[in-house]
């Protein structure tokens, strides 16, 4: 299974990955796949997005998943 | 169809004069009795700190998917007769308009409800991060300052 | 001072035009992040009736005085850093705009707020008075329609 | 005492009156004011301003007053 990831603005510095794709094969939900990604606790904060729609961290991940981290946003 | 038209734009823009334009494509203006509009301009100063200019990142893709999704919401309680809705991104000065939000309903009260709405909507939902350039150095935007 | 310039007006106006050379007065911008405004414009329509004419009374002295309380209100709860409220007086026809209010702030909150309350303050207490010329004669508007 | 009286819009079609001078003499309150000049009842949807600022039916006249009588406001 193949999960396109993405990270933006401060969690892209923090992580220092823009995009990556993951073998997720035994990985279910995005808690698994964050996990997978860094040693972090995947804060409540963090706003998930899959196929650019927005997802809970326990939200199941399919193969070709494009799946994207973000920090709280600050547009307007 | 939706009646906005919404854009990014990675240029500046003047709000009003956008607004002067997009009113001369109705091809009909016997219902548009009222409009609502909210401009946000970048500021000199924020939180006491000199800004020098601000970068504005998104979520190409998923940000238009947003917005659209936003006013359908606004869509779902009020009329929308028309609007226009415009975001910049990239690089952003003091002085310079950031969105410009334009609503037009038949009466006001869903012409004011329905700009503020999609305003406070797209504060909240759509993917925009901003990374002000201080004398010192960058820092993110942590938090937006609260509409209601 | 009050910052927000008022008007009567006894010919056609495009508010957008109106406050794109409005904003070119300002002698500062750094601190106004935020504009708020609402457009009214005659509708071809009102109750089912075709309008082909609408003459805007008002009370001269009265009413300048009243708006100028009514935005003196709104600035004791909102910051309101500049504005413009243009109003039509005299012969109306659908299409035209009949009121602007616009009002910047240094936040969206205060702006939002700011506009909505000066607009519905001057639908309940600025004197003007809408007389419809229709097909079959002249009538007076007696009722606005509700705001909130 | 005298008092300029006007009237707007609907109100000065109906009572055909658009100002007047009125000699108020033993006249005391806008209530007074008003049945001197007309035998309808002073309808409370009636708005009255007294030299351009709104007040109530039992608001005192006084020498060289403006008063004007109008109907509910439709502006905007």
């Amino acid at each position: 299974m193949t999960i396109h990831v993405r990270f933006f603005a401060s969690l892209r510095e923090r992580t220092g990955i823009d995009s990556k794709t993951v073998d997720a094969d035994g990985l279910h939900s995005i808690r698994d796949l964050w996990s997978a990604l860094t040693d972090e606790p995947l804060d409540e904060t963090t706003l998930v997005a899959v196929n650019k729609t927005y997802a809970g961290p326990d939200h199941a991940i399919t193969d070709g998943d494009e799946v994207a981290f973000f920090p709280p946003i600050t547009g307007g | 169809m939706s009646p906005v038209q919404i854009e990014l734009r990675d240029t500046s823009f003047d709000p009003f004069q956008e607004l002067f334009e997009h009113r001369k494509t109705f091809s009909k203006i016997g219902n548009h009795g009222a409009c609502s509009t909210f401009v946000g301009t970048m500021r000199e100063y924020n939180g006491g700190d000199r800004v020098l200019a601000m970068q504005l990142e998104h979520y190409s893709g998923m940000t238009e998917k947003q917005l659209e999704e936003i006013v359908g919401e606004a869509r779902k309680t009020h009329e929308i007769l028309d609007g226009l809705l415009l975001h910049r991104i990239g690089n952003v000065y003091p002085g310079e308009d950031i969105v410009l939000v334009a609503v037009w309903s038949t009466h006001r009260k869903d012409a004011f409800a329905a700009c503020r709405e999609i305003m406070e909507a797209l504060k909240s939902k759509a993917p925009f991060w901003k990374k002000e350039t201080l004398v010192e150095g960058d820092r993110w935007v942590e938090n937006n300052t609260p509409g209601v």
